[in-house]
């Protein structure tokens, strides 16, 4: 077998050395009810052609989606990928290595991950970065454990308009920790100020505020951050379209404490959901408290710049159950991706990429409302991702646009079930589009 | 080497832009001032030439399985065939929304189910989720399930039972999922101190997570009592899947009487590490634990054909994540398992079983055993004879590295009596019986060169990109990105 | 532009330093008349995105060929390729690197020619082996220069059979230098030995015979050779299908002096025709006059094994106009994809694939024939490729089999307009293909 | 570096056989015994792991553009953007059978279409073949053209007149074509002597194969008086566009007179070298010139709307390879020319040539310059003040690598009187300020290395993975495969 080098001789000759006369000697604490004695009851190997075609014959089965430019994000946004990133991350040594825990074979690792920490804090304006939780989702839900330990305190505020899988998953996390969680509802599309003033108090721990929110709302940070520090809680921000902090203010400028930032859009595919990766970021003082795997920066023994994982002491390996979480593999092949991707973009393309989705998506929204199929939900500030109110059925047009090799928009409703959203669509929109396409799905729709 | 900051230029771009750039729309009239940054974020200012130079000779500076032997022990660091990343990045996959309506996405969902039924018959378990993302998320989730099962069956068990042996993860897990760690202790075979375990198992305790072969590779002589201790007292077995390279075909944990399994796809399924992730962590659970899953759970509409994602219903722990999985770790998985089928799955665990004891017989004279007797997938050996030298594990294993070889893992297990003085050694099955003499060989030498010349082994490594790193330093003086590199030259000026 | 790191500003700075004070000063000597005073009239600059879809939509105006097997080879056939190949060959050393001029910085490159010259000599059975010539039907022009100087005399013999477009190389390469080109017709599939008797004299220098020939043929080679040999001519063997080496008799047991080898069934896709690569093999003593680059084992300063390109005294960059060949870019990195896929496939695989390739195309043969609906041609022995006889319409029979994506075969009466083939169709049979669509195509057919 | 022979073990494999092997058909009953092979040619045994290991420790010891500088004079070692390559492995293209009917390859055909008329924009030329595989292949291409163009006219025209520092390939592919060929001198600015030219010239004389900048970098200043005297005498003029690097967007060898013209697409169109190809050296010509074209050349059919390949009728010169061109490579091409669009193709020859003056005027005080005036694209410099110390270019290339540069070409141009001590310097558009003034440091260093400590050049490569190679010992001793190796080990027994 191609993946298995040495023969049936050769393994003859080990035996033999081992001082075995067979391979079942060396098993003899399986106990002998538990060993199968028979093949495991799995289809026989395929040969690589076999295997190929089987697999491509159910891709298949799959929309063409290359060629389906969606018109949905809801916290995964088909950006474009420049070959160039895609091509150096083929290169065996990011991909084929383990956690980098000798530094002195693993300083492409190491350094990617440091250069990444560097991106992300002058993009977030944070001090600590921490540069792989799986996803926006488990981040978010680390982000509220952190705070949770932070303050000693025990409720955490929560806006109703964070994306429905990341509320989910911080209530399977913190559900074995007596927390006590209160939902802020929805107001013109953004998180209701009004109410948090009567709940805030000397028990909340952190406020977690998603801006652009789920419904693709800018929220009002800032205030937020006031608010919340009045009561020595902590501020929690969660970015699910990092793209966004291409022309937003940085959350390290509105006074939030803790953000947890999917980066999918820099340089991942959708693919079905995963893997994606996340950040989270952090002031100085609350670095002890932090999850994960941090690169720092040394010295080596011939006094040169050198990179290796530090403030290992939170983790599970030297800490177990004491540590500040059980992560240990993570998706540090993403942080390479993200790495690479946002050198490529730098400075000006992170911002005209950012622009251009805000232009192009409110291009769109003007456009389908002039239309007059279509109807304003909500007043508020957006950038690439907009509600919207559509006058038609929704299945017909899904069926449109599914025609025409268009992805639908998100139909919130069965994720939001409320009223006012039963015929709202979520449109996303990003860079990939041009203007002929936005004009045409105009038009299909009109 | 420089950093891309380093090489930053003003002017310079990477990226380009199509002619169209809507400049008729005034996205500041959209946005309110307050919300719009009025500086462009500085990142960086170089070219793709200068990228694609960066980065190439970064990975230089790494050393992956493609290198050469990578022998990792508890690690699996076997090879990651090439055609699995082909499969994984079809453009039917990659480009697939997860909101996208499942009849766009029959061809991934299909792929998820089929793979659902291959881990459930190679581990003897009825029903798997994909979702968890790592193995230690897929040992939360697992944690979770039990927790959740006792709260609907109206019991109150918050102690959690964990061998000296296992790996962090597992206390760590446990205790994220609100569980009081109770440690076992090992014999001085390596296996569970059956009468510790069982003056410890009692109605409030959720039960084991046991690795097997343990995390020192050993099989657990024990495992029939093992599990009748625990579920005597109605407590729920957990198996640590991330060994299962020793057990393919041999052995089935849901035969056992394991309740909950994790597995490491990223290990025994040949999936690539990537620098430590991404890889999956999927879970499987016998029938009884089915409703605790997290939701959805992917299902076939045999009346309609037709694959869906199912809502596990209210018993279900929730969401774990975002979305049903990693789903391109999933398709290389359903690939590898494809290309072996049953004889080659177990060709795979037996050729790493008998690389590890080859390993051990050869080396056993030099670097003594932590525990005499045949091991699983993995050995186990120590350094305790070079203490005298002044050497460590961790100098054989920096000297290695001279050698052109990745160490073996050094600072597990870390239990005594053989607290940083152990060697774990996993020589997976994609590695040849001459790689194996060459890192028998170079450990042997290693060995008189730690009577002979310690000083080289204290040195070491000495032919490596960068030379031994300050750890202390990275923690004394922090230095997390390239804005504090600068902050802090500022303030040595 | 990212391709062009240097910017503007950099570019003042270093017109500076030389001492200009414009670019235009620099170009002086190319005369104003000829300069160019408005830009090029081409298309404006593309974004990669829209450069991928541009291209990707030309892609899209082929048939899609991954999904349709081709039953037709004539020199180029589809076999299957390892992904363990085509990932290692993604490697930028490999591929963007130049000729390796500096051994030092080329061993990479020089092994790898060293391993592909090993293994064809295996194959063929011969000693010298030249690794790259740029396809089937430049090497076979090649071997023709290369027997012309080895015997100074000044006819070639040429069997009608040999592949058509290496055919009319021939003629375009020998057009300037006065040689009497003479053609064996077909006898029964083979080529006519026959007249050859007459024909033969003291003045010819080679015959030229392909086998497995253009319609599938093995050819008598030692009987050929032997004939040749009487008159002190050289006997060239001609190779379009490598893969036949696999189990056929190499050239070197049957007194070939010359091989001219076609290894695009080695490892390289069809890609409309290119590139492919050839080898050149002969005996030793012929080396000074064979054209090509080769590289020999030679020891570096510090006493190991080293390799560099050798007898470069046939070149053209050190001969000029008196060297064996103008050849200077090849087709090296197709030496390369040869060379990773013979690894790959080894003794057994190379046996077993030609062995596969030779029974799936009987089995078809014997199906077809079986089905009423096609005839026999010829009686000869051939080894994955047969000329049959369609009784119905060619045109028809190329409509069913694409409507059922198969590539139809060869119809050869356009390129070989003999009454005889006017419904002869060649078919080419490898191991892509299974059982299933062997018996598929026979029920389609019938 | 051990071949992959020596990691050859009896029984292991690296491919993999589908289960149905059709083993009821005997293929001795069917293909005679005399023509099969009794025994499986013995090649090698070794597995999937063993090859991705050999060959990406191979790849290792190769330096490619994308390590760094690779400034190889009269080579155009550009950066290789990666959506070319991308594009090019589409599997509508790479799967794409020659020979499939033209409306199943109508995308291919119009790429190649397409592509015909950039090219003839960017040059000025009437019509392009896309057969030629590379430069020297075009250049014989090219003058069996000319060759026709004159049988065609019954004019006997048999010579060839080529500069002295032409490309060895134009003298090699002019007597390939059957021309006897006549140097002719350069004066001592580098230039065609145009007395010599005029001197030359006659009825007999086919014309001119000129490259223009020529291989040392200079614009040949009488090109209109060359144009003249070859044109005068009925001569044909070849351009030789190795060189186009200078010329993109600034100067169309169509426009200067040139009736035939060859571009090597993988030195100014950013196409991979491949460590020696697959390039392409398509062939452009002017309207009198096409119908000896060689077969076919791809047209459109405005009126049925498609793509097809035509045949180029009784003057054509025939086929010059199988099939139509090196498809693959033409891709890369197209890609990049819409990729840079007018203003960045100038840019590109813009940016080389102020880079190579930039090199010329930074060094001329280190390495005299062949020619005292400004360049084009590369500029060409002497070490003849190093002879002294027993330095010759070769030794500072080789010292070169020590710094981790890839060395300019320094056997080339060999012509009096700068023979072997030249160095010819390329910096095309893809290389930054910052890299040709550590490439200038270098230089500058190795300088007063030459003066100091001469031993150190001498004996240099020092860091390379190899040392300094022994070619002769390669020729007096040649073993050209593995089999010679273990012979000769043989005798030396
Ligand atoms: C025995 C054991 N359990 C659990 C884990 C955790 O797996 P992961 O790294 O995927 O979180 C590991 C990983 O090293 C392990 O060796
Ligand atoms: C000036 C010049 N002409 C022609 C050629 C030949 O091109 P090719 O190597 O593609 O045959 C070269 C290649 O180095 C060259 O520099």
């Amino acid at each position: 077998m191609r993946y298995i080098p040495s023969t049936e001789k050769q393994q003859v000759e080990m035996l033999k050395d081992i001082g075995v006369s067979c391979f079942e000697d060396l098993i003899q604490n399986v106990p002998k009810k538990f060993r199968l004695d028979k093949p495991l009851n799995l289809p026989p190997a395929l040969s690589e052609l076999e295997l190929e075609e089987k697999i491509t014959n159910l891709a298949k089965k799959n929309t063409d989606f290359y060629s389906t430019k969606p018109l949905i994000g809801a916290g995964a946004y088909r950006h474009f990928i420049p070959e160039a990133q895609k091509s150096l991350l083929q290169r065996e040594e990011f991909w084929t290595c383990y956690t980098p825990y000798q530094p002195e074979l693993s300083q492409g690792t190491l350094q990617s991950m440091f250069e990444f920490q560097s991106f992300i804090a002058r993009l977030t304006k944070m001090d600590v970065i921490v540069p792989s939780i799986f996803d926006g989702a488990s981040a978010t839900a680390e982000a509220a454990l952190m705070a949770l330990r932070l303050t000693h305190r025990n409720k955490i505020i929560i806006s109703k308009l964070i994306h429905p899988h990341y509320l989910k998953t911080i209530y399977t996390y913190l559900a074995p920790h007596h927390i006590e969680i209160i939902e802020l509802p929805c107001q013109d599309g953004l998180t209701q100020m009004k109410q948090l003033e009567q709940i805030l108090d000397e028990s909340t721990a952190a406020l977690i505020v998603q801006s652009p929110n789920f419904l693709g709302g800018i929220e009002n940070l800032s205030q937020f951050s006031e608010m919340v520090h009045q009561k020595k809680a902590l501020m929690i921000d969660i970015i699910a379209e990092s793209m966004s902090l291409g022309i937003l203010k940085a959350p390290g400028d509105l006074g939030v404490d803790i953000v947890a930032g999917n980066v999918q859009s820099f340089g991942m595919d959708l693919n079905l959901g995963g893997p994606y990766n996340a950040f989270l970021a952090t002031k100085k003082q609350y670095i002890r408290q932090i999850p994960g795997r941090i690169a720092g920066e040394t010295k080596d023994a011939r006094g040169n710049r050198a990179f290796v994982m530090t403030f290992r002491a939170r983790e599970q390996d030297i800490r177990r159950e004491k540590a500040t979480s059980n992560m240990c593999t993570n998706h540090n092949l993403n942080v390479v991706a993200a790495n690479i991707y946002l050198s490529l973009m730098g400075t000006e393309g992170i911002y005209q990429y950012a622009l251009l989705n805000a232009k192009m998506a409110h291009y769109l929204e003007k456009k389908l409302l002039k239309s007059g199929k279509f109807e304003k939900i909500f007043n508020y500030p957006y950038f690439n991702e907009f509600l919207i109110q559509y006058k038609g059925e929704i299945e017909e047009l899904n069926q449109i646009l599914s025609n025409h090799h268009f992805l639908p928009p998100l139909a919130v409703y069965p994720l939001i079930p409320e009223k006012k959203y039963e015929n709202a669509l979520l449109f996303a929109v990003t860079e990939i589009f041009n203007r002929n396409e936005l004009d045409h799905i105009t038009s299909i729709l009109s | 080497m420089k950093l891309i900051f380093e090489k930053s230029i003003p002017g310079r771009d990477g990226f380009s832009l199509p002619s169209d750039l809507f400049e008729e729309i005034e996205i500041d009239k959209d946005i309110p001032e307050d919300f719009l940054d009025k500086n462009k974020k500085n990142l960086v200012e170089v070219s793709e030439v200068d990228v694609i130079r960066h980065f190439t000779k970064l990975s230089k500076l790494n050393y992956g399985v493609d290198d050469g032997l990578y022998p990792l022990g508890s690690c699996t660091m076997k090879y990651n065939p090439r055609i699995n990343e082909k499969m994984a990045s079809l453009g039917q996959f990659t480009h697939a929304h997860p909101l996208a309506s499942i009849k766009m996405i029959q061809g991934s969902l299909e792929v998820m189910y089929q793979l659902n039924l291959l881990l459930c018959e190679i581990t003897g378990m009825d029903q798997y989720t994909m979702a968890p993302a790592s193995g230690a998320h897929g040992e939360l989730t697992g944690n979770l399930i039990m927790r959740q099962y006792f709260v609907d069956h109206g019991e109150k068990r918050t102690k959690m039972l964990i061998p000296d042996s296992a790996h962090g993860t597992n206390p760590a897990s446990a205790a994220m999922a609100g569980f009081e760690v109770i440690e076992i202790k090992s014999t001085s075979n390596g296996t569970v101190d059956l009468d510790a375990l069982q003056n410890a198992m009692d109605e409030h305790t959720v039960g084991l997570m046991l690795t097997n072969p343990n995390t020192v590779g050993l099989y657990d002589g024990g495992i029939e009592s093992i599990e009748r201790i625990i579920h005597q007292k109605g407590g729920l077995l957990y198996y640590d899947g991330a060994n299962l390279n020793a057990s393919l075909g041999i052995m089935r944990p849901g035969d056992v009487g394991f309740d909950v399994v994790h597995l490491n796809l990223h290990k025994t399924f040949s999936t690539p590490h990537g620098g430590g992730g991404p890889g999956a962590g999927v879970i499987g659970v016998k029938e009884r634990l089915i409703p605790y899953l997290p939701t959805p759970i992917i299902d076939y509409n045999a009346n309609e054909k037709y694959f869906y994602l199912k809502d596990n219903g209210e018993k279900s722990i929730g969401m774990v994540r975002s979305f049903w999985g990693n789903f391109a770790v999933l398709v290389k998985t359903y690939a590898w398992i494809l290309s072996l089928g049953p004889e080659y799955l177990y060709q795979a665990s037996k050729t790493s079983i008998i690389n590890a004891n080859y390993v051990l017989k050869k080396l056993k004279k030099y670097y003594k055993p932590a525990y005499d007797q045949y091991c699983g997938h993995e050995c186990t050996l120590t350094g305790r004879e070079y203490k005298k030298y002044n050497i460590k594990t961790l100098h054989i294993a920096k000297r290695l590295m001279d050698y052109g070889i990745h160490p073996p893992t050094i600072y597990f297990p870390h239990f005594e009596p053989y607290a940083e003085e152990t060697i774990m050694i996993e020589p997976p099955e994609s590695e040849s019986k001459e790689n194996l003499d060459e890192f028998i060989n170079v450990m042997i030498q290693i060995s008189q060169e730690a009577e002979s010349n310690p000083e080289i082994l204290l040195s070491a490594p000495h032919n490596t990109p960068i030379g031994k790193t300050d750890d202390v330093l990275a923690v004394t003086k922090p230095i997390l990105t390239y804005d504090d590199e600068l902050r802090s030259i500022e303030q040595e000026k």
